[in-house]
């Protein structure tokens, strides 16, 4: 320790990288928080990039390449694209680069661990939830991401499982591109066809509060988010919007860059952990904003 | 040049009025036959109700295309308008709702801050002489963009007072007052451009630039103001968009540029300059607000959304072909 | 002469180089009130860049601009319209997507009284109608579109827009060079109209029998000096022929007959959208024919339909007594046909490449090597040899063809089409803006050219140029053929008649 | 003979031929400046790992802009650049790893979906006489993406034989196949626009498609090949990052048109058409993939990289400009 304090070029033993999806959403802020927060306890660099947004896949994969190049002590992922970071990954494994994957895990032997739970555990309790506040035969709509974001597509899937077995009949499938303004329009058009519909699930907050906007004065639809912003949190409090699932993005960086420093100090540790979920509603909202609000301050 | 017409034209007849209608706004006949197919196919589609959800949905693209127009009627782009917009309603947000001033002062500075990145972008063009807006605005667009982000941390903003909400979240009646607003503007915009002198000064520097500059225009500041113009626009828009949604997100507007040049282009203007009207803008906006409803109520799968907005914006403009050679043959 | 109270505008020791190029090496001029002072000089002397100095579109490097006696700076257009000063530049200044009226009040337009801000169209149109009229033109004009005129009528849009200027001087930088004796014709008296209102003209033209009907005083350019200014009335032609390339011209006309041949080129019932007739004509070998008419006759639209530019409605195309099919450009070119366009800067050059790029654009699989590469240095070789040919000046074929002379773009233009080596040559106005003496070196082109076995159709509006060089000649009017004419049994007011459909 | 001198030229001395040089790749002084400073900051930026690093990571942008160069040069524009990528990688996808077929063909179709795919858009837009390539782009970008996510149900494939990975993913000695390749169809591509009759074409037809027209070029022909090649540029760039991340998924190649365009006109070419050199291109590419490595060294946050990344691209133009203006002034 201490040999590198090249502040510039951030690499050394005592240091991780951590390359997120991207870093310009409330859920990712939440994960560099929590990465942070684990740097300062632990007194160890922590870096942490990411792209503009979670479909610059290949500049992420550019991102891990140039970490690599700066030798940090451990190198923490979460790949956008699972397949696409395994071989730039494997080539860091082979300098004895430990690896850790955080949030999405991909198909790599040679990683150190990963720690996060999987975003079709979350669909599935999203859809659980919501089930739970309706009646059997009741219409349900799904807003999706932008087709193809593999994370939201494992949410929407797990979702319609859990809903399809508990009876509900699934009305409506629409894209919104994790855009508020957009999942609003698909709500309300939605609403044109199917006057029906008893219950909304959503591939993320966001989205959940477009439609949330669209369904304001059309009756008490329990709307169903994935991953606990603020902004849903508060509208949980309230009263508006009925749940979220939340991965606890925040533990997820702070055990990311914890366990990256156990590696790099020689310790063994979990090839699999599980950072947990968090079902929030009304019940728990309260306690669950005054942490988020705490850590991002 | 190549089309010399040698024919003595006939009396401005009832046939050649509508003719002519028709050859302003050619993109309506495609808006039209759009809406007709989807009459067929979703009972839906043709309600009040779902009439104001499109008049609703499309008005945050039709002011940005608004605004558009001006910079490709000069033979430019903007590509900044998304970022503009972003950048816009966050420094609002913090204005009214983080430091809580009064909601009158968020808007002003919300239109404020428009400006400034459209004024900017001008600058850029004119001032450091680069040589095409694309790069000017390419350069504010990520600046823009960079900003929205930092001074809020990526954290959106909710909670908007209702006076900021008024424009983007109300109704007259039926009416989404967001789209009286889009009319009220494209009404200005249509008297801005073809009966005063900075109008048609935007038409003749796309037409010819050099000339434009012989003739005593001053280039340079009519390619500020149309900027400038552009950049209000997205703030307005943004305005719109806060209303509707009641938060404000850095990453609002991500790539609308898209759908706001699209609409400007299939709305008949010319990518070279010169050539555009507002009506054609607007039935541009139109066509892109019908076809995203029409998708969400037949509930088309979301892998073939894509390609079914593929094939309808090229036959939407396909048709728009078809009308003008027809219409040059008949004469 | 400088100094002289009477003096409008005094330039004095102008001087401007483009890169090491030094065109103006220190230009005095001075223009009288109520003058017609003409500029003149070969192709490249540096007319329209004094000009252009003068208007504020360039910026001078040296020397001083008095107007009225006191010593002013101009920046740009706006500061020489400020002083009064309108300008007709040599290239067309128009937009092609505004209506004609708007193109005439462009940069100062009419404004409704009382509301400031709003245009008042319907007096714009009114005007523009009064303008139009008075230069010939029938008053429809005002509403049409700019693109849906030829050049010649664009040119007198220029005109017009630069009479609404309320100006002490107008300049002309070739403003007759695409127009026919009746307009040119209109254009006198209303020059006339504004010489007795105390209104200056600076007039640039190549046509020697319109100085010497026009100008007052001639202001002759060479070199990059001001030789001489002398009065036009009582100096020869000659004189300023021998003052402007430094020699005399021994004919300006060199016309060579040959014995006339064969039939080589036919159309027959050829039937052009919106003519009223169907076209037949024969070209001989050894013959030069013109085509005569007034602008917008639809000599160029006939034209542009042989040539497969446009797409004619029926009839055919003879070369050699043998058919040729033809739908595009390309087809023409193959079949052996040449079409020298007349608006160069539109339909001729690619401005922003080489000249060689240019001259080697229509033919340019002569080029290919066995391994189907460009030969860039029989590129460059070839066209130098068309460029010295032509005196294209500066005679360097790496510049860029925007940085030429008006004259010297249309050499290139014409170097363009004898490149293809074709059998049949249609040339639209092709002496436009060329110098008598660059005239002389195309005339001999042309006679080489029939000498050598080609066909040669001349589209012209200049009548002494076709009676100089042609053995025969059609005139047209509103789309068909209102004579043909040998060349002995022709004179001016035959085809004048002829040409007004008379 | 005409007396007038004009002065004899200097023989091309060595200080012409360099400002020659610097006139045709003007942009070459913002990257110098920008690899100097970048140099200063970080001890890591001149390193042969991380230049090595920067040939792989511009490759795909270079092979794409190169692809791009062409409509630009014929003032046109290819939007659908990003889609086409990715749906000759997911058809390559289902070829050679779902259905096991020869690595061979799986190569061959994907360049063949691609040149499909830009022989489709220069069918569009000669053919059907849509008004400008953004329409038919835009259009072919959406029915290309949406085939790529319907025909894999949005999932992505991975593990591709060797032979598909050697592209982009092996190198010689420290040097990167994918550069390689890049400078070998640099190359190509130099030769085919200034040696042949299409490549001199493309020019003409971007300097003053009338006059080409009035030339005898068949201007259909010529656009037709140039959208084809576009494409097929497009499908070898997807190969490229086959090899890179061996996998391949429905959304790769999201919006990198913008990256391509902006190479190319960082690079000098213009809008307009006409203007443009494959030099230029590479330098435009290098400029942009150096300052997304810069700023990974420096670890600068993400929203100031988008900041930064807008001033940046602003500057690298400007001094170009400032180069031009310098040199007229001079002269
Ligand atoms: N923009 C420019 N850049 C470089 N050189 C130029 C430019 N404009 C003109 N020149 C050069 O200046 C010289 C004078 O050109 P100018 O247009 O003034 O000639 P002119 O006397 O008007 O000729 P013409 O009778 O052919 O119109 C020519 O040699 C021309 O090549
Ligand atoms: N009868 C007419 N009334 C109005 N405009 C006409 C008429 N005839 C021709 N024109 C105009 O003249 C142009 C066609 O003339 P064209 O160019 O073929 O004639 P030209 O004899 O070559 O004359 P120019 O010197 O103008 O080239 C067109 O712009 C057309 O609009
Ligand atoms: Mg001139
Ligand atoms: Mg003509």
């Amino acid at each position: 320790a201490g040999c590198s304090s090249d502040k510039a070029s951030g690499g050394g033993e005592e240091s991780v990288t951590v390359v997120l999806k991207t870093l310009s959403s409330p859920y990712w802020k939440y994960v560099e928080a929590g990465a942070k927060e684990a740097g300062k306890d632990l007194g160890v660099d922590v870096n942490i990039v990411g792209p503009a947004s979670e479909s610059q896949v290949i500049e992420q994969v550019n991102m891990i390449e140039d970490s690599i190049n700066q030798m940090p002590g451990a190198i923490v992922v979460s790949p956008s694209q699972p397949s696409t970071v395994v071989p730039v990954l494997k080539q860091a494994t082979q300098g004895d680069l430990p690896v850790l994957l955080i949030d999405t895990d991909a198909d790599f032997d040679e990683k150190t661990a990963f720690i996060g739970t999987d975003n079709y555990t979350a669909g599935q309790e999203g859809g659980k939830l919501l089930a739970s506040m309706l009646e059997k035969g009741d219409s349900v709509a799904l807003i999706a991401g932008a087709l193809g974001n593999s994370a939201m597509d494992a949410r929407i899937k797990g979702a319609k499982e859990e809903l399809e077995k508990a009876g509900m009949k699934i009305v409506a499938e629409q894209p919104a591109d994790s855009d508020k303004t957009k999942a609003m329009s698909v709500m309300e058009n939605i609403m044109q066809k199917n006057k029906d519909v008893k219950g909304v699930f959503s591939a993320n907050d966001d989205m959940a509060l477009g439609a949330l906007r669209a369904l304001e004065g059309k009756g008490d639809i329990p709307v169903i988010g994935t991953d606990g912003t603020v902004e849903a949190v508060e509208s949980i409090i309230a009263g508006k919007m009925a749940g979220t699932i939340a991965q606890s993005p925040y533990d997820m960086g702070y055990q990311g860059v914890e366990n990256a420093l156990k590696t790099i100090k020689g310790e063994k540790i979990e090839k699999r952990i599980d950072s947990g979920i968090d079902i929030i509603t009304k019940e728990n909202a309260q306690e669950k904003l005054e942490f988020l609000q705490s850590i991002s301050k | 040049m190549s089309e010399v017409i040698i024919q003595k034209k006939p009396a401005p007849s009832e046939k050649k009025s509508f003719k002519h209608f028709l050859g302003k706004f050619g993109a309506l006949i495609g808006l039209i036959i759009l809406s007709g197919i989807l009459t067929l196919l979703s009972d839906k589609f043709l309600t009040v109700n779902n009439i104001m959800n499109i008049a609703r949905q499309s008005s945050i693209n039709a002011l940005l295309a608004l605004g558009m127009l001006l910079p490709i009627l000069t033979a430019g782009i903007d590509l900044s308008v998304g970022s503009i917009l972003a950048v816009s309603i966050m420094v609002m947000g913090i204005v009214s709702v983080t430091m809580g001033f009064n909601p009158i002062l968020g808007i002003l500075v919300c239109l404020l801050v428009g400006i400034f990145f459209g004024w900017l972008n001008g600058i850029l063009l004119t001032k450091l002489r680069l040589p095409h807006p694309f790069i000017s605005t390419l350069g504010t667009m990520n600046i823009a963009r960079g900003i929205a982000l930092i001074i809020t941390a990526a954290a959106p903003i909710a909670g908007f007072p209702f006076m900021i909400q008024f424009l983007g979240g109300e109704f007259i009646g039926p009416i989404p007052i967001s789209f009286l607003l889009v009319i009220v503007m494209y009404i200005i915009f249509h008297i801005f451009l073809t009966r005063t002198q900075t109008g048609r000064y935007i038409y003749a520097i796309g037409g010819n630039k050099e000339a434009a500059h012989l003739s005593g225009i001053n280039v340079d500041r009519v390619l500020i103001i149309v900027y400038t113009i552009s950049g209000f626009m997205a703030a307005l828009a943004g305005l719109v968009m806060v209303g509707r949604v009641n938060s404000a997100f850095p990453l609002a507007g991500l790539s609308y540029e898209l759908d706001a040049i699209a609409a400007v282009i299939i709305g008949g203007a010319s990518f070279f300059g010169g050539v555009g009207t507002v009506w054609g803008t607007l039935i541009g906006a139109m066509i892109i607000a019908v076809l995203r409803n029409g998708l969400n109520l037949l509930n088309v799968s979301a892998d073939f959304q894509m390609a079914v907005i593929g094939v309808v914006i090229i036959a939407a403009v396909y048709v728009d072909v078809l009308r003008q050679r027809k219409s040059k043959k008949g004469s | 002469m400088i100094g002289d109270n009477q003096a409008l505008l005094i330039m004095k020791g102008i001087k401007k180089s483009f890169s090491n190029n030094h065109v103006l090496k220190g230009i005095d001029l001075n223009v009288k009130a109520g003058e017609v002072h003409v500029l003149l000089g070969e192709n490249g002397a540096g007319k329209s860049t004094l000009i252009k100095i003068l208007t504020g579109a360039y910026e001078k490097d040296e020397g001083e601009i008095y107007w009225e006696g006191k010593h002013v700076q101009i920046n740009n257009p706006v500061d020489s319209m400020k002083l009064g000063i309108a300008t007709i530049y040599q290239e067309l200044n128009v937009i092609p997507q505004l209506k004609v009226y708007e193109n005439i009040f462009l940069g100062r337009e009419l404004k409704q009284r009382g509301k400031a801000s709003f245009l008042n169209h319907k007096q714009m149109r009114e005007e523009a109608k009064r303008y139009l009229t008075m230069l010939g033109q029938s008053p429809d004009l005002a509403d049409k579109q700019l693109s849906e005129l030829g050049i010649g009528q664009q040119q007198l849009v220029e005109i017009a827009k630069a009479l609404t200027l309320d100006a002490k001087l107008i300049i002309m930088d070739e403003p007759t060079a695409s127009l026919s004796s009746t307009e040119v014709e209109q254009l006198y008296s209303t020059v006339e109209g504004l010489t007795k209102k105390g209104i200056a003209i600076v007039f640039i033209s190549h046509r020697l029998d319109e100085i010497k009907r026009m100008g007052d005083r001639i202001t002759i350019l060479r070199d990059g000096f001001q030789i001489d200014t002398l009065p036009v009335r009582t100096t020869t032609t000659d004189k300023w022929i021998e003052l402007m390339v430094g020699r005399t011209l021994d004919e300006k006309y060199p016309k060579q007959s040959f014995v006339l041949g064969d039939e080589g080129f036919r159309i027959k019932d050829f039937h052009v959208k919106g003519f009223k007739e169907k076209l037949n004509f024969t070209l001989r070998y050894g013959e030069i024919v013109g085509i005569s008419g007034l602008v917008g006759a639809g000599r160029t639209e006939l034209a542009r339909a042989i040539f497969g530019a446009d797409q004619k409605e029926s009839g055919s195309v003879y070369i050699d007594k043998k058919e040729v099919h033809i739908k595009s450009p390309k087809d023409a070119i193959n079949a052996g046909i040449a079409f020298i366009t007349e608006d160069r800067k539109n339909e001729g050059l690619l401005l922003d490449q080489p000249l060689d790029f240019n001259i080697s654009l229509a033919n340019t699989k002569m080029f290919k090597q066995k391994n189907n590469l460009i030969n860039l240095n029989t590129i460059k070789k070839t066209a130098d040899n068309y460029i010295k040919e032509l005196r294209v000046r500066p005679d360097n074929i790496e510049l860029h063809a925007r940085k030429l002379s008006g004259g010297n773009q249309q050499k290139v233009v014409i170097a363009k089409w004898l490149c293809t080596q074709a059998k049949v040559f249609i040339f639209d106005e092709p002496t436009r803006g060329i110098d008598v003496g660059a005239k002389v070196e195309v005339y001999r082109l042309m006679n080489q050219l029939v000498e050598n076995g080609a066909i040669v159709l001349m589209i012209s509006s200049d009548l002494p140029e076709i009676l100089g060089m042609c053995d025969r000649v059609l005139v047209m009017n509103e789309g068909k053929f209102t004579a043909d004419l040998e060349i002995q049994e022709a004179n001016q007011e035959i085809i004048m008649k002829a040409a007004t459909g008379g």
